[in-house]
Order: structure tokens, then C-alpha cells, then sequence
């Protein structure tokens, strides 16, 4: 039933990531170029979402925008899943020996620290900028993923056609890859589009800090923490990169939402 | 050579002692709340060079020798009255009498000569002690008189005593200066909720002019936006250094509020590292200054607030010299000079940003700008520790934009090991000369050769005088136009109905 | 009392139909419950049967519309609005369910849980009331307060609190959907005794649900057998038992009681599995301060041995250490003590490490080959991502040269072929195929590596009596034709009654009888095994 | 259940010995000296080494880590490099801010979803069902900063009904701070009450589908009071586990809303203190947070005890 979001969840992503994808090759407006004397115009035909501060066109920062919000979380998933999920793999492989629990203690030691503060300190030590975010959203992936693979992946260790490897003389590396990792895949794509979405928001949030992307890279949560002072003069200087991030956060949702109702028999079958 | 000054407050008393009848007549309030973008670490003007400590405490809770007027000048203070020997070398102060501390000590010399050699001393943490330095010894001569002795001859002690890191303290209280500061001024320190403000109550036993607010209170929200809401939502009475100009339009239409805008000391200049590499040549610091449009920066970044300079000095000093058309945009020259110095296929830098907006923003499109002759720029966003690490200590940067706010600093280019590196010993050698002149006339044109010969050598591009853009409620009268040191000096604030 | 009008209908389901999404679930059911007697419903999985009680109580899953009416005491309770039916509900009608470790609320004291039926239909004084349905359904108050939690209950104890919520304000019917299957069979006995003790007392009419035809042989005055959602036959015990039911009834009959024809039994000859002084135990219970659990010893010193070729049984109730004796015997477990032999070579022996899996297999390849394993799950045993074809193949990982990919095809096509599925099969996955098909398929798996030893975890516990009939001959006829050694391990005497030369009984980690299967079954030793065997439930016409 | 609770405290104190470790050692290396912030750009070299001795940043990492750690036992955190007073009278001061906004606006969140989630479970594939899940996803998906700015621009500066920020302090009564509180508390509580909405519904779709659900229909329960007395008490399980992370996020995570509403809260402390290089305070402020979260969930391990038996041993 909740397959209905599929359509408006898979729309919304579909056209963050063609507007990023295109931004690499084409934007209406080359925003390297400020034209001070256009700055801050309302929504026209000429430029469809207005102009900024210095005069570039907004939906071309949107665009590139677009691209530095997918690439920041993309890879910081990928960190987290990259770490995470042999990680967690592990775990399960070793339930109950000192490497799981090794683990399982640095998971619990992340989980303690208050992430956005740690996400500040990182990039206090090797300053701001996009890989910096990276490394400091993707760190806290880590165990996310660990810890939901290591649980999932123990219910598999018990059960049958696990022992059936087993007794078929299967290592536990090789029966990891071979019969755990893909029976673990469909939670791990909508916990990656969960963790997607969740570190678009953190980029947004740490580039509205300061502590994102650096200009002239155009990033929403810059473009909106820049439109701050501007809300009551140009509305839709803050109006449109907000939109943007609801948008694509709210799309990778319902994404994700769909994902795990079809994936999921359990809810297949129920509904 | 002697030369007297005299306090003359005696006029300006009488007037305002009228006003303050008339006012307290229509019952006219007598608190007021003063945003700040910054909170200060602690209390001590002595301790430390943030700005903000002075913004609060100077002229408010602790007076020097000598102080700043609104409009830069120098005025006596807790000093009535000083004289320069003919050589000079030495200073003799006649203090004000019957001035007391907050904490009820008396002022007297000794309290000088504990003031002084304390900033002195060896394991000082005076952020300016290089001002006073030249400082050979103080004397004291009687309670109230005492004698400054120099090592060389000196022209500026009355203007480096009139800095907030020289005020006169109470031997009593150093200890706890920072978080409790008692000082002679016509406030008192009241209380610091840290994080949001600082209270600052009148002290009745001042020695002058008594305040005409009971009241006064700093807070601090660093956030434009918040600040904009706060002024907006009636939350403050007066923002002297509103952190976003381009809300100013806002409130020049709004009757509730007056903008005013006024000078400061802050020479906002796009330094470079003249040390090694292609800044080295003249050639390339010159194509930079020209394919940069300082209006273009002032209006897109500072919202049209701001004078263009040319060079490292302030516009509205009477000794300016205006060498903005000597470097102005031409950015076929500029991409001349660079082939000319061998950067024909263009030029990578590295451009590191402090936290102010005029840097941030200013620098965003100045890299815009050298994008147009063909200068990439990487930029990097840097915290003030890391800006003063990095750049400042470090030397490892390119480009950097930063505003001077120290009044009088072109001297600076006369330290090679400054941060930019400018190394010119016919610079110094002027500087010297400067340094111990006592002639105004040949002191202004040393320093019209100063600026001429670092606008001439572009050791930096000089981008704008930073403007002092304040908002108050309308009703609000007394506050600093100006800014030519930084302070908010509440003494002759007060509320007109 | 209700005594006098025993036998009149109380309960009667007309035309009645339940759609689900367009599919039909129930068709055209009609049967008639009589007051204080009993109605055995029997059918096999999907057969509907658990559907047909909750039409009647009017609890059917959302979405399901449901046809036709039900007729109690007077009233048709597919025309009453829920208000009507709460009062019926658990007043008039109780109902039981199968899984007695789910069906209590695990947050609420079975006492509260009790009381809150009794609440609900108005009685006063609901907590000594409770205490006393308790009571009566065999849970002592000093022994089991009414202040305990499920969790703290054995899974026969929790079904006891779940009848005594479903008859604590005595209504007229309690219908129990396959009550005892979760259960062991001597659990199964007391709780068949206790509703039958209830029905003489109450003289209330029971519905008893169940797939397995012995356990209403006793019980039921009459029965319904349902298939494919619809009733094949309907009446009297005794009259559909004897002789009047239909074809599939008659199937039932004899899958239930089916057993290999005598000429498959061969001689046993050469030693080949030894096990001797078997120790093997997991932490259990509460942990200390710095982390270690006392052992629970699962596995208390077994010894025993399988013989080539011979088909060995070991039973015993749940608990009793059988499933950590398979992993154990199949070197998925570390074991602390004793040793395991194949055919003199030490397979596993007490190692050092206390870990739960280690790094290395710690069973040879070569010995691997000989001793392979079908589990009770048919559904749970296979990768759902892997194709027929792989799955049969991956224990060929174990040998030496691993065939080609053509040759690695044939033999698997051979072997299904062996287990009676077509070769196609091999392109397609395991859930495009019914339980009985998954067990051959696991057959084909563990056969691949012409092992001399297959170990059978309840193999047949899952299936359906007539699917379960075809696997044992099928095994049968494989211990015939590769004189394979079978090593039987099951809860359900029954099974291995007919198929196994020798019985090992286990209890609490530990045989406490071992022998020919016949003499065991005709003279059992131990009270225990006495015990168990009186408890199986027989059809008529069995012993 | 007391050797329980012994080996949850021997857990928790290894975990913030580590943290401690990892926390000094990480902050440590980040470049730049207090001293020469504090001292700005005229300061001559001998002035800034004057400052770091007075601060005591001369002496070996490893014995201002003992002095560190073992004063933090003793409840002293040190003298703040900058603002030169003890830091566990800074630290109270910012708690007296941080903690009843992040109570304010968990409270907020569960007043807000404990209805919402249970309205949309009992209407399942309902129009309000459908209405309030969406609500959540656009709640989820709505960054809390620029929420906090549409309110303020809303509520201070056009309606002008709340202050648009700045904490007046407990002193200036209760109502009156409460009010500085409002804004950033609904900012805060928004994406927090959708999620928590949504993981209550479907913690009551689940226990919904479970067998003594059946059990309490059969007894003839009503849909409602099986939702009330035996569907949302085995729902609560997942509930605290969010409700316990959600208020450790509340705590240290409310960094951007402070910086909105400028309240002086300890996630500013932190913000203020990296970038002045007052290294001890950041040190402190983050261990009290890792504090803070490991002892929210133990206390979250405790509530389970609390709701279900079966964890009680």
C-alpha cells in the first residue's frame, strides 16, 4: 500500500540527481561569474528562481548545489557502509570473542560522542571543506551500519542454510560473502537511503555552520546560512535552497519507505 | 618645546546637567541594551587583544592617562595635564585628584607606576606591550604628579597611553580583573551571565561627568540574522557594529530605528605573501591590485559601506593620501603584467579567509575577479586560531583578507617579520624617522611618503576603509559616530524623548 | 447445567466464505459444532482450517469478507455488530491458540491476564477469580502465583494460562486451534487431558484444530476434514474414520501411519560413527561482574555409535540437548570434553577455545564428505538467493577436485533426478517450490558428496502427513540403494518408531535407554521412555 | 540485578576512561595556540610564551591529562584558558540553558507524536493515517535551521509575539525564560516528534500483528482497549530507545539552533571554545556530553527493565 510513495519518492530523487548530473556538463548561468548589479532579482523568465547575493543565477546553484549534497553524502555512506559493514560481518562471524566485542565496545564509544560536536572538531583540526565533512558524516555511518549488520547477520549465523555452508566445509569469510552480505543486502539499501538522507541534512547543517563545502563550490546549507540576513529583503534567496534540501530529503524518504515495503515479504504479504 | 594640554570639561557639564533635568522630567529610561557580535573571553583590557573586551569596558569601567575623543584625538583622562621635555624623552602627568576605584581605593601615582611596569613586566601578557616598550622607567614624583622617562625620543606616548591595554588599574584587584574589573570609569561592572551579557551599572562615586544611564547592558549574538530579528523585535536598543549591512536598508526605512554610519580604523586589505614565489614580484602583486574592482567588492560584499583606499591608511586622517586611481581596475594591464612576468597561462593561489564577513564575502568575489586575468584561487575558510596559526605565525598562505583596526599602523610595514613579509629598508629607515619626529608638519609628510612607497611597491592590494555601521533606536543620542579606536563609550549616551 | 441439552447444535457454519483479496480462502463451509461435545477439524497446512475459527469468532484479518452465516444459540453472529460480538467473544466463546509462547502479552502478570477476561464480562472479584481459573486449569497458586510473568513459564504452562483466560467466564464453546503442536508430546497428553477434564466439568462444546489425525482419534465425537479451503468430509468420528470419508480422508489415514516395507532393512556392518564421553555446553544465566556464565552442560557425557549402513533414532523431548548434539556431531560447535570418531579418525575433540565459532573449520574436508546433515526447515534451510543448481552444489566444495562447471551441472541434474525433481529445477530458486520439494532438494545436497552418514534434524517434523509418508520412502529407498547410514534425530517417537533399527532415548543431555527400536517400543525400560511412549497419541487400529 | 548494574558501571566507567583518552588526544592536536588568539596580532613572541606558561600549556601533554582527568573525578574541570574562570561554574551556568531546552523540546516531541503516532496506528491506511505520516516525512525532511528561521521570522520579527532569542536567565522568572524558549524548543521538537511519531506507529503496527493481540480480541476486547492496554506498552520498547538518543541529540545537537536563537548553551560553549582555542573547555564539554549519553543510556536500559519484565533479573 505504502507503494504509492514510490512514484512522487523516486520523482524527487530522479530530478536531484539529473539536475546534478547535468550541472557537471551544463547550467543555465556560469555562476563563476558575479554580476553585483543583478543581484538578489525576484524569480523572473530570465532567471526562473531569481538571482543571489552576488548576482548568480539561483537555479544554477542549486544545480551544482545538488551535486556537492549528493557527493558529500554519497561517499559518507560509502565510508559508512565501506567500514561498517565488514565490520559488522565480522562481528557476527566472531559472535562473542574478543573482536566482536572489541567492535561492538568501539560502536557503543561513537555512538557516546554528541556526533555534530565531534563533526566540528574534525573540521576544526583539518579545517573546513567538503572532505572534511565527508570524513566527519561518514565516520558516524560506521557504526550505524555495523551494529545493523552485526544483528541481522547473527539471526542469519543461526539460521539452516547457514549451517548447511557450514557443514559444506564453508569458511566463515566465505560464508559471510557468499550467503550473509546478500541476504543482508535489501536492509542495507534502505538503511543506506536512510543514512543518505540523514547526511544530506548533516551536510546542509554543517555547511551552514561554516564547516562544509568551500566556496566558490556552491553547497544549499551555504547557500542558505548566506541567505540568512536576506529572508525579509529577498525571500527567495532562503526560500528555494530550503525547498531543495526538504525535497531531496523528503524524496530519498518515501524512496527509502518504498524500498523497504517491497523488499520486506512480511509487508508484502500483509498488505 | 612645551606643550600643555588642558581638560575643559566644565562647559560641556553645565550644558548636559540642564539636559538631564529636563529629562528626568518626562521620566526618559535610563537602561540600555547594546548588542555585540562577539562576547569577549574576559573582562582585562590588559590581558588580551580581543576587541571586545574594549568595546565594553574602555572609557565605561577603566580610563587611562590619556583616552580617545569620537573623533580620534587624543584627550586628557585620569591625566589633567602633561608635559614633554624638549628632548622628548620624558613625560611629566598631573593626575586628577579625588578619583576612586570602584572597589573605594584611591587613584594615585603609585597606581600608575603599578599600572605601567605591570604591562612591562617580564612575564607580561600585555597583547600591545611593544607600544609601551619605549618606556624606560616611571618616576613617581608627588601622589599626583609622575614623570614617564623614554629610551628614545617619542612623539606618540600620549596616543599609545590612550590605548585600552594602558588603563590604570588597582593593585588590589589584578587578580580577578578578568571576571571582576574594577577600574575608575563612570560604570561599574554589575554582572556576566557568559554566553549572553554582560551588566554594567553607573558608579555613583565618579570623578566626572556622572553617566546619565543607570544602566547599561552588553549582549552578544554573533548570528546576522539573530541580530537583525533582535534590533527588529525591539530586544536591543543599539547594535554600533551591525554584522550585516545589507539589513541596513531595513531599517533606514523603519522610524523606529536611525542607522549611522561612520569610520573606523579597519584598513581591509588583500594581503599577500611577498616572501617567495610569484608574489614576490612586484610585477604580479601589481596585476592582482588591478584586476580587482574595489567598488565591485564594497557593494557586493559590505552592501555600498566602505571607502575605497589605496593605501594602508585611513581616509579620514588629515596625513591620507589618495592613491586609489593608482591602482585602479584594468585588467588588460593586469593580464600584461602577468605575461610580462612570466604567468601567461595563468596562476594558482591559495586564498585563506577569516571569519568576518567582509572576508568571506569580499573574498568570493575577489576570486571572481582574478579568475578574469586568469588567477585561480583555492579558497579556505579559516577560524580565527587557524587564521593566526596558519597565516598569521605560520606564513603559509598566498592571499589573505583581513582588516587592520589598529589606529595609525602603517608602521607594521616596517617589521620584516610580519606577516606578509615586506622587507624594505628604505621603509624602515622612514618609519624610524617617523618614530621619533616631533614636528607635525614633517610628520605628515613622512607618512604621505609612507603610503606613497607602499602603494607604489603594492605590497598589498588595498581594498576599503571598513565602515562603522551602527543602528540605534532613534530616540538613542550620544553614541560614537566613528570608531577610531574600538569602543562604545556609553558616557554620553542618553535618551531623548 | 447444560448437561440435559448436550447434543443439540450449538454452533452451526452455513455457506460460509471468506475472500481475501480477490482469492478465496474458505468455500461453502458448512459444519455443526454440538453442545458439549467435541468437533475434530483436520486438515493439512493451508488447508483453511485455522481460517474456518476465525470466521466464527468474527477475528478475521482485515480486508477478508466474509459470506454466509454462523448460527450460536440463536443467533447469527455474521449479521452481529462488534459490540455484540465483544460480549461473545471470551463470554461465550473461548479460544485457544497454537503458539503458547506468543499468544500471552509478555508485559502483564498471567493473573492480570486472566482477570482481564473476567473484567470484561462484568464479573466481580476478578483477581481470586483469576487465581482460582489458575487453578483449575492446573497452575497451583503456591506453585505458580498468579503475580508471574509468561516468561517465567514453560511453554505447557503458558497454554494452561492461555485456556484459562479462554474459559475463565465459562462459555458454552472453546474452540482450540492446534493446541498442543508447539508442545512435547507428554505436554501435549496433559493438555488433551486438561480439555477434556474442562469439557466434562463445564459441559462445554470444544472445537479442536489440528493436522495431525491422532490427536482428535480420542477426543472428537465428530470430525470435519478440510482441504484447499473447503470441507471433503463432514459427520461423526466414526463414520468418517471407518469408512464412509472420502479418497483424501483415506490418504490421510495411511500417511499417518506409514512405514517402509520390512524387505528395505539391511544388515547392519562396520563401525562408523563413534561418540564417547560427549561434553558440550554454552554459558548460561545470569552474568557476574566480570562477565563469566556458568556452563550449562546441553551435552552431559553421551557415548554411543552408528554402524554402517544401519538407520540409528535418537528422540527426547525439547531441552534435552538433541540440537546441540547435531551441531556438535557436525563440528559447528566447540565441545568440551570426550571425542568424536569417524571411522577411527578423531573428527572433533575438546579444544582449548571456549569461542563460539572458530576461524578454522576444525573438520577435515575428507571427513566433511562422509557425515552431511538435512535440517527440519524447509524453507529456512536454503539461500533465497542462490538457484537450485548452486545450492545442491556447495558441498562439492569438499572435495578435492572440484568438477567443472558442465560436469558440476550433470551431477546435480543426476541427483535431483535421484530425490524425484526434474533437472530443470536446477535454473530456478527454492521458494518457487513446496515444502516437500525442498526436503528432496536438501536430500539431493547432502547425497552429492556420496556421504556414508546423513544426519536427519527432524527432517520430516515440518511436513504434512501424506508429503511426509512420500520423503520417509524416499529416504527408505536411498538407505536401500546407497547403504546409507541414517542418524535419526527427532521429538516425534512416531516417526522414528518405523523407521530406525536402533532408538537412543535422550533426556537432559544424557540416553536414558538405548536398543533395538522394536524392543524399545515393546518393552520400554526407563519410566521416561514408558512415559513418552504412552503419551504419543494413536489412531485407532495402531499400537 | 545488582552484578548487572555492577558490570553496566564497570562498562560505562571503561568507556569514559577511553573517551577521556581519545578526547584529550584528539583535541590536542588541533592547531593553534589559545595564547596567541587571546593575544591578537601586535603580541610579541615573548608575551605569547609568557601567556602559555601562565596558562600551564608548557607542560608535557601527559601530565596535563592526569591533572585533567583526575580533577574531573573530583568534579574540577580547570580554569578556562580564556575566560580565565573554572569551568564547572562555566559549564552549570550553560546547563541551566541546554538542559531544559532539550527537556522543553523532548516533552514538546512526545506531546506532539504520542497522539499522532497512536491516532495514525488506529486509523491504519486511513485518510488521517495517510495525512499524519505525511506530515512526519516532511517534518523529518525539514532542516531544523531553517525551520528555526521561517519562526523567527514569523513569530518574533512580523507577529512579534516571542523574543526572537537571547536567554534572559532564570533570574528574570521562570515564565520569562520559558518564553526565551518556546522558538528554539518547537524547532528543535519538530523533526524529533516526527520520527518519534513514525517509530511509535509502526512499533504499534508490529505489536498489532502479534499473537496476544489475537489473545485479548478473543477475550473480547475492543480494537481501542487492545491498542491502549496491551498494544502501546509493548510498543514503548523501540519508543525509549529513540526517546533516550533523541535526548542525547537534544542535548549536544541543539549547536545550530543556539546559534540562531543565540542561547547560551553548551553546545555554543563547544562552538565558541574551538574557535578560540580554549582547548580545556572543549575537553570538558565533550566529556560531560559522552557522559551525558552513556548514563541516558543506561537509564534507557533501566526503563526496560522497567517496562518489561523479562528484562528483570
Amino acid at each position: 500500500m505504502r507503494l504509492r510513495s514510490l512514484i512522487p519518492g523516486a520523482l524527487l530523487v530522479l530530478l536531484v540527481v539529473v539536475a546534478a548530473t547535468v550541472s557537471i556538463v551544463w547550467t543555465p548561468y556560469d555562476i563563476t561569474r558575479l554580476v553585483i548589479a543583478d543581484r538578489l532579482q525576484p524569480p523572473s523568465a530570465t532567471h526562473w528562481l531569481g538571482t543571489d547575493q552576488y548576482g548568480r543565477d539561483i537555479v544554477s546553484m542549486l544545480m551544482i548545489g545538488a551535486r556537492t549534497s549528493l557527493v558529500v553524502a554519497l561517499v559518507a555512506v560509502g565510508i559508512g557502509a565501506g567500514l561498517g559493514v565488514p565490520l559488522g560481518l565480522l562481528a557476527a562471524a566472531r559472535r562473542g570473542t574478543l573482536v566482536d566485542e572489541a567492535i561492538m565496545r568501539m560502536n557503543d564509544l561513537v555512538f557516546a560522542f554528541p556526533a555534530l560536536v565531534i563533526a566540528i572538531m574534525i573540521t576544526a583540526v583539518y579545517g573546513a571543506g567538503a572532505v572534511n565533512a565527508i570524513i566527519a558524516i561518514g565516520i558516524f555511518n560506521v557504526p550505524v551500519f555495523a551494529r545493523l549488520v552485526r544483528g541481522a547477520a547473527l539471526s542469519l549465523w543461526t539460521r539452516e542454510f547457514v549451517l548447511a555452508a557450514r557443514v559444506a566445509g564453508k569458511g566463515t569469510a566465505r560464508i559471510s560473502f557468499e550467503h550473509v552480505l546478500p541476504n543482508l543486502a535489501s536492509l542495507l539499501v534502505v538503511q543506506a537511503t536512510i543514512q543518505f538522507s540523514l547526511g544530506i541534512l548533516a551536510e546542509a547543517g554543517l555547511a551552514y555552520v561554516g564547516l562544509g563545502a568551500s566556496p566558490p563550490t556552491p553547497s544549499w546549507g551555504r547557500m542558505l546560512a548566506e541567505s540568512q540576513t536576506l529572508v525579509s529583503i529577498a525571500p527567495h534567496v532562503a526560500l528555494f535552497p530550503g525547498l531543495a534540501i526538504v525535497g531531496a530529503v523528503l524524496g530519498l524518504n518515501l524512496l527509502g519507505d518504498a524500498l523497504r515495503d517491497w523488499l520486506d515479504p512480511r509487508l508484502r504479504h500483509a498488505r | 618645546m612645551t606643550v600643555t594640554v588642558k581638560a575643559a570639561h566644565a562647559a560641556a557639564s553645565a550644558a548636559l546637567l540642564t539636559l538631564m533635568l529636563s529629562a528626568g522630567a518626562h521620566a526618559a529610561r535610563t537602561d540600555v541594551t547594546i548588542g555585540m557580535v562577539l562576547e569577549p573571553p574576559n573582562l582585562d583590557p590588559t590581558g588580551g587583544a580581543a576587541a571586545a573586551i574594549d568595546e565594553i569596558v574602555y572609557a565605561n569601567v577603566f580610563e587611562g592617562l590619556t583616552r580617545f575623543g569620537p573623533d580620534g584625538a587624543v584627550e586628557p583622562a585620569l591625566a589633567a595635564s602633561w608635559e614633554v621635555s624638549e628632548d622628548g624623552r620624558r613625560y611629566v602627568f598631573t593626575l586628577q585628584e579625588n578619583v576612586d576605584f570602584h572597589d573605594g581605593s584611591e587613584f594615585d601615582a603609585e597606581d600608575v607606576k603599578f599600572s605601567i611596569e605591570r604591562a612591562l613586566a617580564e612575564d607580561s601578557t600585555n597583547a600591545q606591550k611593544p607600544l609601551l616598550e619605549n618606556i624606560a622607567d616611571v618616576e613617581v614624583i608627588d601622589t599626583f604628579t609622575v614623570a614617564l622617562n623614554l629610551a628614545e625620543p617619542s612623539g606618540d606616548l600620549p596616543f599609545n597611553l590612550a590605548w585600552g591595554d594602558a588603563v590604570m588599574l588597582d593593585a588590589a584587584s589584578v587578580d580577578t580583573l578578568a571576571t571582576a574589573p574594577v577600574g575608575t570609569g563612570p560604570f561599574r561592572f554589575d554582572r556576566w551571565v557568559q554566553g549572553d551579557r554582560v551588566e554594567l551599572v553607573k558608579f555613583d562615586g565618579y570623578w566626572g561627568e556622572p553617566a546619565q544611564l543607570d544602566k547599561a547592558v552588553f549582549k552578544f549574538i554573533s548570528e546576522p540574522t539573530a541580530a537583525f530579528a533582535a534590533m527588529m523585535a525591539g530586544d536591543l536598543d543599539a547594535f554600533p557594529n551591525f554584522p550585516a549591512p545589507e539589513n541596513l536598508v531595513q531599517f533606514e526605512s523603519d522610524a523606529r530605528f536611525a542607522v549611522v554610519v561612520g569610520s573606523t580604523e579597519g584598513e581591509t586589505i588583500l594581503a599577500m605573501n611577498g616572501r617567495e614565489g610569484p608574489l614576490a614580484d612586484v610585477r604580479v602583486r601589481r596585476a592582482i591590485a588591478r584586476a580587482i574592482d574595489r567598488q565591485e567588492i564594497i557593494d557586493g560584499a559590505m552592501y555600498g559601506y566602505g571607502t575605497p583606499i589605496g593605501t594602508h591608511f585611513a581616509p579620514h586622517n588629515p596625513a591620507y593620501v589618495d592613491l586609489v586611481e593608482q591602482s585602479a581596475t584594468d585588467r588588460d594591464a593586469a593580464k600584461a603584467l602577468l605575461k610580462e612576468a612570466g604567468h601567461a597561462d595563468g596562476l594558482v593561489l591559495s586564498l585563506k579567509l577569516p571569519p568576518p564577513a567582509y572576508a568571506r564575502r569580499g573574498g568570493e568575489i575577489i576570486a571572481a575577479q582574478l579568475r578574469e586575468v586568469g588567477i585561480d584561487t583555492d579558497i579556505e575558510n579559516l577560524e580565527w586560531a587557524q587564521w593566526l596559526e596558519q597565516v598569521f605565525k605560520g606564513h603559509d598562505f598566498d592571499l589573505t583578507i583581513v582588516s587592520h583596526t589598529e589606529p595609525m599602523d602603517i608602521n607594521i610595514y616596517a617589521r620584516p617579520d610580519y606577516y606578509f613579509g615586506y622587507d624594505d629598508a628604505d621603509f624602515q629607515a622612514l618609519m624610524a624617522d617617523f618614530a621619533v619626529e616631533t614636528d607635525d608638519a614633517t610628520r605628515t609628510e613622512l607618512l604621505g611618503e609612507a603610503q606613497r612607497r607602499i602603494a607604489d611597491e603594492q605590497v598589498n592590494a588595498y581594498l576599503f576603509q571598513l565602515a562603522k555601521t551602527g543602528v540605534a533606536a532613534a530616540a538613542l543620542k550620544g553614541l560614537w559616530e566613528n570608531s577610531p579606536t574600538q569602543a562604545n563609550d556609553l558616557t554620553r549616551v542618553h535618551w531623548e524623548d | 447445567m447444560r448437561a440435559e441439552d448436550a447434543g443439540r447444535a450449538l454452533l452451526s457454519l452455513e455457506a460460509v466464505g471468506v475472500r481475501i483479496g480477490g482469492a478465496d480462502i474458505l468455500t461453502d463451509i458448512a459444519f455443526t459444532v454440538r453442545a458439549g461435545k467435541t468437533l475434530g477439524i483436520v486438515g493439512e497446512s493451508g488447508s483453511g482450517k485455522s481460517m474456518c475459527a476465525l470466521a466464527a469468532m468474527r477475528l478475521l484479518p482485515r480486508g477478508a469478507a466474509l459470506s454466509g452465516s454462523i448460527g450460536f444459540d440463536g443467533q447469527d453472529l455474521a449479521r452481529l455488530d462488534e459490540r455484540a460480538l465483544q460480549a461473545i467473544r471470551g463470554g461465550e466463546i473461548g479460544m485457544v491458540f497454537q503458539e503458547p509462547m506468543t499468544a500471552l502479552n509478555p508485559l502483564k502478570t498471567i493473573g492480570d491476564q486472566v482477570a482481564e477476561s473476567l473484567r470484561q464480562h462484568g464479573t466481580a472479584d476478578v483477581h481470586r477469580r483469576a487465581a482460582a481459573t489458575l487453578e483449575r486449569v492446573g497452575l497451583a497458586n503456591d506453585t505458580v502465583p498468579p503475580g508471574r510473568y509468561p516468561h517465567e513459564l514453560s511453554g505447557g504452562q503458558r497454554q494452561r494460562v492461555v485456556i484459562a483466560i479462554a474459559i475463565a467466564c465459562r462459555p458454552k464453546l472453546l474452540i482450540a486451534d492446534e493446541p498442543t503442536t508447539a508442545l512435547d508430546v507428554t505436554t501435549q497428553a496433559a493438555i488433551l487431558e486438561l480439555l477434556r477434564t474442562l469439557q466434562r466439568e463445564d459441559g462445554l462444546a470444544l472445537v479442536l484444530i489440528t493436522h495431525d489425525l491422532a490427536v482428535v482419534a480420542d477426543m472428537a465425537d465428530d470430525l470435519v476434514v478440510m482441504k484447499d479451503g473447503r470441507v471433503v468430509d463432514a459427520g461423526s468420528f466414526d463414520a468418517v474414520f471407518a469408512a464412509t470419508g472420502s479418497a483424501y480422508t483415506r490418504s490421510l489415514i495411511t500417511a499417518s501411519s506409514w512405514a517402509p516395507d520390512p524387505s528395505t532393512r539391511r544388515k547392519a556392518g562396520g563401525e562408523l560413527l563413534v561418540v564417547e564421553g560427549l561434553v558440550v555446553g554454552y554459558p548460561a544465566g545470569p552474568r557476574t561482574l566480570f562477565g563469566a556464565r556458568e556452563r550449562f552442560r546441553a551435552v552431559d557425557g553421551l557415548s554411543f555409535r552408528v554402524e554402517a549402513g544401519e538407520s540409528v533414532g535418537l528422540v527426547g523431548e525439547s531441552g534435552c540437548g538433541k540440537s546441540t548434539l547435531t551441531r556438535a556431531l557436525l563440528g559447528l560447535t566447540d565441545i568440551d570434553e570426550g571425542t568424536v570418531r569417524f571411522r577411527g579418525e578423531t573428527m572433533t575433540a575438546a579444544t582449548t577455545s571456549t569461542s563460539g565459532a572458530s576461524r578454522r573449520d576444525p573438520v577435515s574436508r575428507s571427513l566433511r564428505r562422509e557425515i552431511q546433515v538435512v535440517f527440519q526447515d524447509p524453507y529456512g534451510s536454503f539461500d533465497p538467493r542462490h538457484r537450485v543448481e548452486r545450492l545442491v552444489a556447495e558441498p562439492l566444495h569438499l572435495l578435492e577436485r572440484r568438477p567443472s562447471a558442465a560436469r558440476r551441472r550433470e551431477r546435480v541434474g543426476a541427483m535431483l533426478e535421484r530425490v524425484g525433481i526434474a533437472p530443470g529445477a536446477m535454473r530456478r530458486y527454492i521458494h518457487e517450490f513446496s515444502g516437500g520439494q525442498r526436503q528432496r532438494i536438501a536430500i539431493a545436497r547432502a547425497l552429492i558428496v556420496e556421504p556414508s552418514l546423513v544426519v536427519l534434524d527432524e527432517a520430516v517434523s515440518a511436513l504434512d502427513v501424506s508429503v511426509r509418508a512420500q520423503v520417509l520412502a524416499l529416504l527408505a529407498e536411498l538407505a536401500r540403494d546407497e547403504g546409507l547410514a541414517y542418524l535419526f534425530i527427532s521429538h516425534d517417537l512416531s516417526v522414528v518408531q518405523n523407521v530406525t533399527d536402533r532408538l537412543l532415548v535422550m533426556r537432559a543431555g544424557k540416553i536414558v535407554e538405548r536398543g533395538d527400536t522394536a524392543d524399545v517400543f515393546a518393552a520400554p525400560a526407563h519410566t521416561y521412555t514408558r512415559a513418552l511412549i504412552a503419551a504419543v497419541p494413536t489412531l485407532p487400529g495402531q499400537s | 540485578m545488582i552484578a548487572y548494574l555492577a558490570r553496566r558501571a564497570l562498562v560505562l566507567a571503561a568507556t569514559l576512561v577511553v573517551a577521556s583518552l581519545v578526547v584529550f588526544t584528539t583535541i590536542e592536536i588541533v592547531p593553534g595556540d589559545p595564547a596567541a588568539y587571546m593575544l591578537g596580532l601586535n603580541a610579541s613572541p615573548e608575551t605569547v610564551m609568557a601567556l602559555r606558561r601562565e596558562l600551564g600549556l608548557e607542560r608535557s601533554g601527559f601530565a596535563r591529562y592526569l591533572d585533567w582527568s583526575t580533577g574531573m573525578l573530583r568534579g574540577d574541570f580547570g580554569v578556562s584558558y580564556t575566560y580565565r574562570t573554572p569551568i564547572a561554574g562555566m559549564i552549570a551556568d550553560r546547563v541551566t540553558v541546554s538542559l531544559p531546552l532539550a527537556l522543553f523540546a523532548l516533552t514538546l516531541a512526545i506531546a506532539v507524536a504520542l497522539p499522532a503516532g497512536l491516532l495514525a496506528a488506529s486509523r491504519r491506511g486511513g485518510a488521517l493515517d495517510t495525512a499524519v505520516m505525511g506530515f512526519t516525512q516532511i517534518g523529518i525532511a525539514v532542516p531544523n535551521f531553517w525551520f528555526a528561521m521561517l519562526l523567527v521570522l514569523l513569530f518574533a520579527i512580523e507577529l512579534r509575539w516571542l523574543p526572537s532569542g537571547g536567554f534572559p536567565g532564570w533570574q528574570a522568572g521562570v515564565g520569562t525564560a520559558l518564553r526565551a524558549l518556546i522558538l528554539p524548543s518547537i524547532a528543535l521538537a519538530l523533526p524529533q516528534a516526527a520520527i518519534l511519531a513514525r517509530v511509535l506507529r509502526s512499533a504499534l503496527l508490529d505489536t498489532l500483528g502479534e499473537d496476544y493481540i489475537r489473545t485479548a480480541r478473543a477475550k473480547g476486547l475492543s480494537p481501542r482497549a487492545t491498542l491502549w492496554r496491551h498494544a502501546l506498552r509493548n510498543a514503548m520498547i523501540p519508543v525509549l530507545t529513540i526517546i533516550g538518543l533523541q535526548f542525547s541529540f537534544l542535548l549536544a545537537g541543539a549547536i545550530i539552533i543556539e546559534n540562531v536563537f543565540f542561547l547560551p548553551g553548551l553546545g555554543r560553549l563547544v562552538f565558541q571554545s574551538i574557535a578560540s582555542r580554549d582547548l580545556v573547555v572543549v575537553e570538558s564539554v565533550v566529556m560531560l556530553l559522552v557522559f551525558a549519553v552513556v548514563m541516558v543510556t543506561f537509564l534507557v536500559d533501566l526503563a526496560y527493565a522497567w517496562v518489561d519484565p523479562r528484562l528483570r533479573r
